[in-house]
């Protein structure tokens, strides 16, 4: 069992940040929090993605006539990408916070569920 | 920051290398790491310095809003367009090989050019995020 | 392992614990005026300190560049960074804790 | 993390996991991502939370909603992945099938079919440069998506109209 | 023209009338005459199609294959040529005697009601000409549809409330249970065509065949037995030219004839005659005959006492289906008609008394056989004829109804019918015995002589006579109804 | 010795966090975010040589002037409350003379 | 004019430093982009003697970087002490430390040398004289002797 | 280059099109143009997927390798019946959506905000596209984000303040979904080092019991249920939906979750197999019941709202349940009424939406209490809302009823006469929330000053689009021959395999 553990520490850590982002993005009442929720969620799938392409005694896969053994570039190239699309989800999720504060004054989910209901029952 | 001495001094010592290192990002992307998408961040990092220290304004007027809709937009023309080039070319979609007699030129050609769509695009949307999350005051 | 490599590696090790020396200060120092010189001691030395011996283990010229770059870099930006922050705390009316007469030296002269 | 009360600390502490994700790439071999990480988490994103904190004067009050759905649904994927991990192969395993196939053309071909070292680039820009474009076009709506929702920038001075 | 184009021209001719119905809205003149001549030639193809069915022709057209190996097929057989000849002669009728109604009551939205009335025929004809069951109900549902409209017309708040319970009880059931039962039984049968003989005769067995049995039976809310008779008196608040529509022309008939359809030509009278779940029902369809008339005696507002009582005299048709005897199945054949002709007289005469003197309740119609005599004969014969006394054609179909009843050796159910004709004379009579021999309640009645309009009065004046005229000469429709168990009765 | 090295560098980084975590006030994390990030280019600077491949220094340039940026955004924040506001004179003229 | 022509050349030295690939195409490309480079600095308005100091004396300036560098080595030494010093004896002080550059330029590089040597921290630059914040009280002592600001003023050519 | 250069390049057309469209408004920037070139752009595309069908459908499956690099080492389109129709279904809503958008958005979006819409609408258009015409899972990945970022764009664009929350919340809810997919995908080409669809096919069968096979089914799954709105993960359609501006909800209405379903599909069938996804990982187990759940409960909470594009929004949850029921039944019949209901639906959905956008534009407010009245002044209008409702329902003639048809004759084949009967009561409900707004319009007068001046019939070049859809409605429900067909060709597509 600890063999276990041992050989697959570093995937447990990526679980455990995973989880971390992710509980923030469900629990978390704060708008902004929950992006970063979002990007500590994503930045986890990058690092087990990483972490996939690793092998052990290998180099980044530069080539180069010094060395045989390069580590998988392919899940480098998916991340790049990922990234990439993480960071537009980000730019685009902070613009629309921006917009939500201007126009309900707050970043609390709670207090904007709750003006939300006033105006339904205000208008039904 | 106007009464800032120090900080403007550096920004204007630093800002070129920033912009001149982009670049090299940007074209040296084949022969270690970077490439267009890196150098648009850094490029569009070194403006972003330019419109803090100085002010978005002064930035506008550097970059101004309409160049950074165009170029943003061009980049992805640029991409695209390669795609199309290589249909008229006779091989399938971004296929770069048929863009030159020989078929590794032509993948350096294409890789070269689709980057350069790459970086154009990034540092103009980079800078257009930055005008974005400053155009409303506090 | 030639001299120059072994001086380059003395250097960085020097150079690794000034940088725990400076992250000691970090945490020893009492206000955030007076951790800012523990931080420079990494920003100057230890900084210094690194890349200048990695530049004596380097192989290629291009490497050496680089570093030489990346120092400069540093050193150029380092202080600027360490000056605007202080400033940022005096603008934002974060007063230094000072030695006792010092304090009063200070509140004459202005 | 969760329990830290100022938006701002938080932002600074995002920056700093980046930088370390960041590192930890260079680690793992990635250099293109970790350039990439550093640029864009610690950079940009770090930037743009600032700008965000800026214009909302954001004030917050911490509350903790939906705790026990939160926890029971991590806890179930978590353990969902944390079960399937006792099949994956062993980290850095240099005969992963991950590792077999595909993979192998990329490394042994590419010089020769692309002329270029850096095999990411090789990749990213030619074996899977339909993914890239995607990509490109993905920054291009999130610009695009930012301009719409927030604007295109102050308004120049007046007297400066004739640049634009 | 070929039989088949006349039965797609007959079909789709009150469809393409009611376009020119709606767009010559503006002038009401031509557009009772569109009315007038779509329904008169209507009538026209459909009677001329008669012969081909009477000599055995069983006109067919497939006219598209909507899903693979579900066509809309029409075909005309027997049965259906009863119906649609009874919808089509209604028809014109019930204009006639629309124009004088609606004209005379000043109602809204008379272009609406016209157009709808039109398609709504377009959707009986089709229930009638369905080949298969998956035609007759994209033909069911279009008459659902249709009438809705109708039954909302006036846009009260009662209305609107009659209208869902209206599409509420027909589409819920249709779409819920009798759907249902017509997917299982293309699972089951493979084909969905009307066979002779039976469908599923020997596809399937015992208790399936009773599932589907009560799918099919409550899937027609449009026949109205009990528990789901709710819609009908509800759909009382529509005018009476639309309660006509309703009770006797299209949509009840429709229902009923579905079930009788089901019975003959899916089921077959073999397989219906074994099932347990049949004999059940048809005890169901006995109670709701008495449960029915017993609230229809309590009821004072005439239509809804009318109204209760096409819900009694519906399970009739039900019981006569259900029992599955060729004389039961017969008789419920014939009692489409005679009901048809007997109920839309009464339901004349109601409206007449309406427009004429704006009277609704039992109660109010003392005396009123002086001032309005023809009415209220009309409503006597009609009433006869609905009880089944002779010299009127109700009496037929309850003969054979009886004889069912004792061919499948249900002495309860023949004690039911009984019952239920002492019922009838008990709720329907005293109606025009109150109009000719009750005291004036109040003193307009007594202004002497003062009839509904002209159209009104030739037009109950024509259904009731027809009453009559089908104690005469009965035996073109008993022919019809035999004929479609006639096969049965030859592979034996 | 390197491998020594990096792992002094790697303490200080630790002590940095300790720093960013514990505040007390919102400069100290600034400082702290900063000095962590140079720790981080000297690590990647020293790895590159440990991994035996020092070409890939690009990265700890690109680490350098971010950080930098990124902490005269921060500072800019504090001042202003507002990243893009306008500021005076762009030359040196006015103020030299 | 003479900055940009300057900046340029700077600048391709850079690439090409940076570069380490001489070929044609690519170094084309390096001049390409230091062009594109000068030309948005020129629009930044970030050409001018204090983006791109050329008048500076630089047989000077290099002079004055080992003497700075000793210092800084000295003073490091001084401040580990300190930290690592049981009782720590520290005597922070805030001091207004005259500054006689004459151009902008010349008291940043004072400034910022007073913060490259650690123990001293420049807090805010005005015309004439610099706020200094010292870990010690001896540190304020040492500038105010006044050798590193001479040195500084020394370094400042004309200004072009 | 030739006709049949133009024909082999038809793939890489379809995506390029619009793709290269989006920037192409940007560079233009003049509301006039810049519609009319995405209504150019929209035909054309659609013009692409009817070749590309009829080319499916006269060959049979091809491959179109991308950059010319084969598969797995390149990225593949892999064309057979099922994508060629949902990208038909896809191109043909927007192509139908887009010419009515004109007039819509002049009233809703503001006028130099307006070729920011046409061109997010593009890019949405191209991520669909993208995603259905791909045999790559990490392509799909890159495509998703492409149309959901641009949705979120253009829900973004709605009135009020109401619009940037409902984007936020589908943003967050679409980026969790997004990275369970990546998760997922990343998981499998750990274990398969693959990532190609074909590929991953043949290479998961050997390894179907390794439990990280397990969990990337799992998350794949998960994140393409969050995208798709699968019951109880749709929270965040309705009020999507509701802020978007009209025209765009209609558009996404028709598209952007049958996408999602389409991607469930594909990789539950042809990338992990049916036997592994039902056998192995019992999904229908989870399917079915979901499925149900959603069709009952949306259906009923549909019939409470007041708001009409909030009320269609929770009826497109439930018809989300009918077409993941056909999917959970795993038969021909079932498959291909989930199938053609992605079709029917479309049609049906847009007609109303659309329908509503007129309403939107005459009348401003879009609740049953608005209206009242209206069947007199909006008369076209309102008989579209009722026929297109009718289709909904699921009413024989009409498209809605085809796709009943199967579903319930997929469930009795199972002798699972309770999700039959399920299926056929929800019609009821339907019937309910459709039927209150065609009560309202015809049978309740018009309170006197509620219905503004200007509430007349809407523009022809609104109506045509509806009354084109209504009229489609009708002709597959009159004539199922091809929409039936096609889908019951994708449906024995899927259950065998890889073709
Ligand atoms: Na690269
Ligand atoms: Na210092």
């Amino acid at each position: 069992m600890l063999e276990l553990l041992a050989l697959h520490y570093n995937y447990l850590a990526v679980v455990v940040l995973m989880m971390t982002g992710l509980y923030v993005v469900i629990a978390n009442g704060n708008l902004v929090k929950k992006v970063i929720g979002l990007n500590i969620f994503q930045t986890s799938v990058f690092i087990l993605y990483i972490s996939f392409g690793k092998r052990l005694g290998g180099t980044a896969p530069i080539l180069s006539p010094d060395f045989e053994l390069y580590s998988n570039p392919l899940p480098h190239v998916l991340i790049l990408t990922a990234i990439v699309v993480g960071v537009a989800t980000t730019a685009l999720a902070l613009a629309l916070v921006i917009r939500i504060h201007r126009g309900y004054g707050t970043l609390e989910e709670d207090e904007i569920e709750r003006i939300e209901a006033e105006e339904q029952g205000g208008a039904g | 920051m106007e009464h800032h001495l120090v900080l403007r001094v550096a920004a204007k010592l630093l800002i070129p290398p920033i912009l001149l290192f982009a670049l090299y990002v940007q074209f040296h992307g084949d022969f270690g790491p970077g490439g267009g998408f890196q150098a648009g961040v850094i490029f569009g990092a070194g403006c972003i310095l330019y419109g803090v220290v100085f002010g978005v304004d002064n930035l506008q007027r550097v970059v101004p809003a309409g160049v950074v809709r165009v170029l943003s937009a061009a980049g992805v023309l640029l991409y695209a367009g390669v795609g199309v080039w290589s249909l008229l070319s006779g091989g399938n979609y971004l296929d770069y090989g048929v863009l030159a007699a020989d078929r590794v030129h032509g993948q350096h050609l294409g890789i070269m050019l689709v980057e350069l769509g790459v970086g154009t695009t990034v540092s103009a949307v980079m800078i257009g995020l930055f005008y974005g999350f400053t155009s409303l005051r506090p | 392992m030639s001299p120059l490599e072994l001086i380059g590696g003395i250097a960085v090790l020097v150079g690794g614990l000034l940088a725990v020396v400076g992250g000691i200060g970090l945490i020893r120092f009492p206000d955030f005026y007076t951790r800012l010189h523990a931080a420079s001691v990494t920003d100057t030395l230890a900084t210094a300190l690194v890349v200048l011996g990695l530049a004596l283990m380097a192989s290629g010229v291009l490497v050496v560049v680089k570093l030489v770059l990346t120092l400069v870099f540093l050193i150029a930006t380092g202080p600027v960074a360490a000056h605007a922050l202080a400033k940022a705390a005096l603008h934002g009316r974060l007063q230094p804790q000072l030695a006792r007469e010092a304090e009063e030296d200070r509140s004459s002269s202005t | 993390m969760v329990r830290l009360r100022n938006l701002f600390a938080v932002v600074m502490l995002f920056g700093i996991y980046s930088l370390l994700s960041a590192a930890l790439f260079v680690a793992l071999d990635a250099v293109d991502v970790a350039f990439t990480e550093a640029a864009v988490g610690a950079g940009i994103s770090t930037i743009l939370m600032l700008a965000t904190l800026a214009l909302t004067n954001a004030r917050e009050r911490s509350v903790t909603r939906r705790r026990a759905l939160a926890l029971a649904i991590c806890t179930v994927t978590g353990l969902v992945l944390v079960s399937a991990m006792v099949d994956l192969p062993v980290f850095g395993a240099l005969e992963a099938p991950a590792h077999a196939h595909v993979v192998p053309r990329y490394l042994l071909d590419s010089y020769r079919e692309i002329g270029v070292p850096n095999v990411v680039t090789s990749v990213l820009a030619s074996y899977r440069g339909y993914d890239t474009l995607g990509e490109v076009t993905v920054i291009f709506t999130a610009g695009l998506g930012v301009l719409c929702v927030l604007g295109a920038g102050r308004e120049p001075p007046a007297d400066d109209r004739e640049d634009g | 023209m070929s039989v088949e184009t006349t039965l797609v021209v007959a079909l789709l001719l009150p469809a393409l009338g009611s376009i020119f119905v709606g767009l010559s809205g503006w002038h009401p003149n031509v557009r009772e005459t569109v009315t007038l001549a779509t329904a008169g030639i209507t009538l026209w193809l459909v009677a001329s199609l008669w012969p081909v069915v009477a000599a055995g022709g069983r006109p067919r057209i497939e006219l598209v294959e909507t899903l693979p190996g579900v066509p809309l097929v029409l075909e005309l057989e027997p049965l259906g040529m009863l119906f649609a000849l009874v919808a089509s002669f209604l028809w014109v009728v019930t204009s006639v005697y629309a124009i004088g109604y609606m004209r005379g009551h000043h109602e809204l939205n008379q272009t609406r009601f016209y157009v709808c009335f039109a398609v709504s025929i377009s959707g009986a004809l089709g229930v009638a000409m369905a080949g298969n069951l998956f035609t007759l109900f994209v033909f069911y549902e279009v008459l659902t549809l249709a009438t809705y409209p109708l039954v909302t017309h006036s846009g009260t708040e009662e209305a609107r409330r009659a209208g869902r319970i209206y599409l509420g009880i027909l589409l819920s059931t249709s779409i819920g249970l009798q759907l249902a039962a017509i997917v299982w039984t293309w699972a089951i049968a493979g084909g969905l065509d009307f066979t002779p003989g039976g469908l599923l005769a020997g596809k399937v067995d015992g208790p399936t065949a009773g599932i589907l049995l009560c799918l099919y039976v409550f899937g027609v809310g449009k026949a109205a037995i009990m528990p789901l008779h709710r819609w009908l008196p509800a759909a009382m608040v529509a005018p009476t030219p639309v309660s006509a529509l309703l009770h006797a022309v299209a949509v009840v008939k429709a229902g009923v004839f579905t079930v009788l359809k089901v019975a003959v030509y899916v089921f077959g009278l073999d397989l219906l005659s074994e099932l347990e779940a049949g004999r059940w029902l048809a005890y169901l369809a006995g109670f709701t005959i008495i449960a029915a008339s017993l609230i229809a005696m309590r009821k004072d507002n005439l239509k809804a006492r009318l109204a209760y009582s096409t819900v009694s005299q519906l399970s009739y048709i039900l019981l006569g289906a259900l029992l599955a005897t060729s004389a039961s199945v017969a008789g419920a054949g014939m009692h489409i008609v005679m009901h048809a002709f007997g109920k839309i007289t009464l339901f004349f005469c109601a409206g007449a008394i309406m427009v004429a003197t704006h009277k609704t309740e039992v109660s109010q119609l003392a005396g009123l056989g002086r001032r309005m005599p023809i009415t209220m004969a009309a409503f006597l014969v009609g009433s006869l004829s609905i009880i089944g006394l002779p010299p009127f054609g109700g009496m037929w179909s309850k003969w054979f109804l009886a004889a069912g009843t004792l061919q499948a050796g249900e002495q309860v159910l023949l004690g039911v019918l009984m019952l239920s004709s002492l019922l009838n004379v008990a709720y329907l009579l005293p109606i025009p015995a109150k109009a000719f021999f009750g005291k004036p309640t109040d003193r307009s009645d007594a202004g002497g002589f003062q009839e509904a309009p002209m159209a009104c009065v030739a037009a109950l004046v024509l259904t009731a006579l027809g009453c009559a005229l089908l104690f005469i000469e009965p035996d073109p429709f008993h022919q019809l109804a035999t004929q479609a168990i006639a096969p049965l009765a030859t592979s034996h | 010795m390197l491998a020594a090295a990096m792992l002094a560098l790697l303490v200080a980084m630790v002590l940095a966090l300790v720093r960013a975590l514990s505040g007390p006030t919102v400069y100290d994390r600034i400082l702290a975010v900063n000095t962590f990030g140079t720790k981080t280019v000297l690590v990647i600077a020293v790895y590159n040589f440990l991994s035996g491949r020092p070409d890939f220094l690009d990265i700890a340039l690109v680490y350098t002037l971010i950080n930098f940026v990124g902490t005269v955004a921060v500072l800019k924040f504090f001042e202003y409350r507002d990243l893009g506001a306008a500021s005076g004179s762009n030359g040196a003229e006015e103020t030299s003379r | 004019m003479p900055h940009a022509l300057s900046l340029g050349l700077v600048l391709y030295v850079l690439w090409l430093l940076l570069s380490g690939i001489y070929e044609a195409w690519l170094m084309g490309l390096g001049a390409l982009s230091c062009a594109f480079t000068v030309w948005v600095a020129a629009r930044m308005d970030v050409v001018d003697h204090e983006g791109h100091p050329i008048h500076l004396r630089w047989g000077r300036l290099l002079v004055y970087l080992g003497w700075l560098g000793r210092e800084i080595v000295v003073a490091n030494i001084q401040v580990v002490r300190l930290i690592l010093s049981r009782s720590m004896a520290i005597t922070p002080t805030v001091a207004h430390v005259p500054a006689s550059q004459r151009t902008d330029l010349g008291r940043v590089i004072y400034a910022n040398s007073i913060t490259l040597t650690p123990g001293t921290i420049s807090i805010d630059v005005r015309d004439g004289d610099i706020e200094v914040h010292a870990l010690t009280r001896e540190g304020i002592e040492a500038l105010l002797e006044g050798e590193m600001d001479r040195r500084v003023r020394e370094l400042e050519g004309e200004p072009g | 280059m030739s006709a049949t250069a133009v024909m082999a390049h038809l793939p890489a057309l379809a995506v390029v099109v619009p793709l290269m469209t989006a920037p192409l408004t940007v560079l233009v920037n003049r509301p006039a143009l810049v519609w009319r070139l995405a209504t150019l752009s929209c035909l054309l595309t659609f013009a692409v997927a009817v070749g590309l069908l009829a080319r499916v459908l006269e060959l049979g499956p091809f491959v179109y390798e991308i950059g010319g690099w084969a598969a797995p080492w390149g990225i593949e389109y892999r064309i057979d019946a099922f994508n060629a129709y949902v990208v038909l279904v896809v191109t043909g809503v927007s192509a139908v959506a887009m010419p009515f958008a004109r007039r819509s958005v002049e009233r809703e979006v503001e006028r130099d905000r307006a070729y920011l819409l046409y061109c997010a609408w593009m890019l949405a258009l191209t991520g669909l596209v993208g995603i259905a015409v791909t045999g790559d899972l990490f392509n799909v990945f890159v495509f998703l984000e492409i149309s959901s970022l641009a949705t979120y764009v253009l829900v973004s664009m709605g009135r009020g303040r109401a619009a940037p929350l409902a984007a936020l919340r589908y943003l967050v809810v679409g980026t969790v979904g997004a990275t369970f997919f990546l998760i997922g995908v990343g998981l499998l080409y750990e274990m398969t080092g693959s990532l190609n669809m074909a590929d991953l096919a043949a290479r998961i069968p050997p390894i179907a019991d390794s439990r990280v096979v397990h969990a990337g089914f799992v998350f794949i799954v998960l994140g393409l249920a969050l995208k798709a709105a699968l019951f109880p993960l749709h929270a965040w359609l309705p009020g999507a939906y509701g802020a978007a501006p009209s025209a765009v909800t209609a558009f996404l209405a028709g598209t952007a979750t049958k996408v999602a379903i389409y991607a469930l599909l594909r990789v539950v069938f042809t990338v992990f197999g049916a036997r592994f996804a039902f056998g192995t990982m019992a999904f229908d187990v989870l399917l079915v019941p979901l499925a149900l759940a959603g069709i009952l409960v949306a259906s009923a909470v549909a019939v409470f709202q007041q708001d009409l594009k909030r009320m269609l929004a929770y009826s497109s949850v439930a018809q989300i349940g009918y077409m993941l029921l056909g999917a959970g039944l795993v038969s021909e019949a079932g498959l291909t009424g989930g199938i053609v209901h992605m079709f029917n639906h479309a049609l049906a959905k847009t007609a109303l939406f659309l329908a509503l956008g007129c309403i939107a534009y005459r009348v401003g407010t879009v609740t049953v209490a608005s209206m009242a009245g209206l069947g007199r002044r909006m008369p076209w209008t309102m008989a579209a809302f009722v026929l297109g409702g009718l289709s909904l329902v699921g009413v024989p003639l009409t498209a809605g009823f085809v796709s009943k048809w199967y579903l319930v004759q997929a469930a009795l084949e199972r002798d699972l006469w309770w999700v039959a009967a399920i299926v056929l009561f929800a019609s009821v409900l339907a019937l309910i929330y459709t039927g209150r707004v065609a009560e309202a319009a015809y049978f309740r007068p018009a309170v006197p000053g509620g219905l503004p001046d200007r509430a007349r019939e809407a523009p022809l070049s609104m109506l045509v689009p509806v009354w084109l859809l209504v009229g489609l409605n009708f002709y597959f429900g009159i004539d199922a021959a091809l929409s039936a067909g096609v889908a019951g060709e994708a449906a024995r597509g899927l259950l065998g395999g890889v073709s």
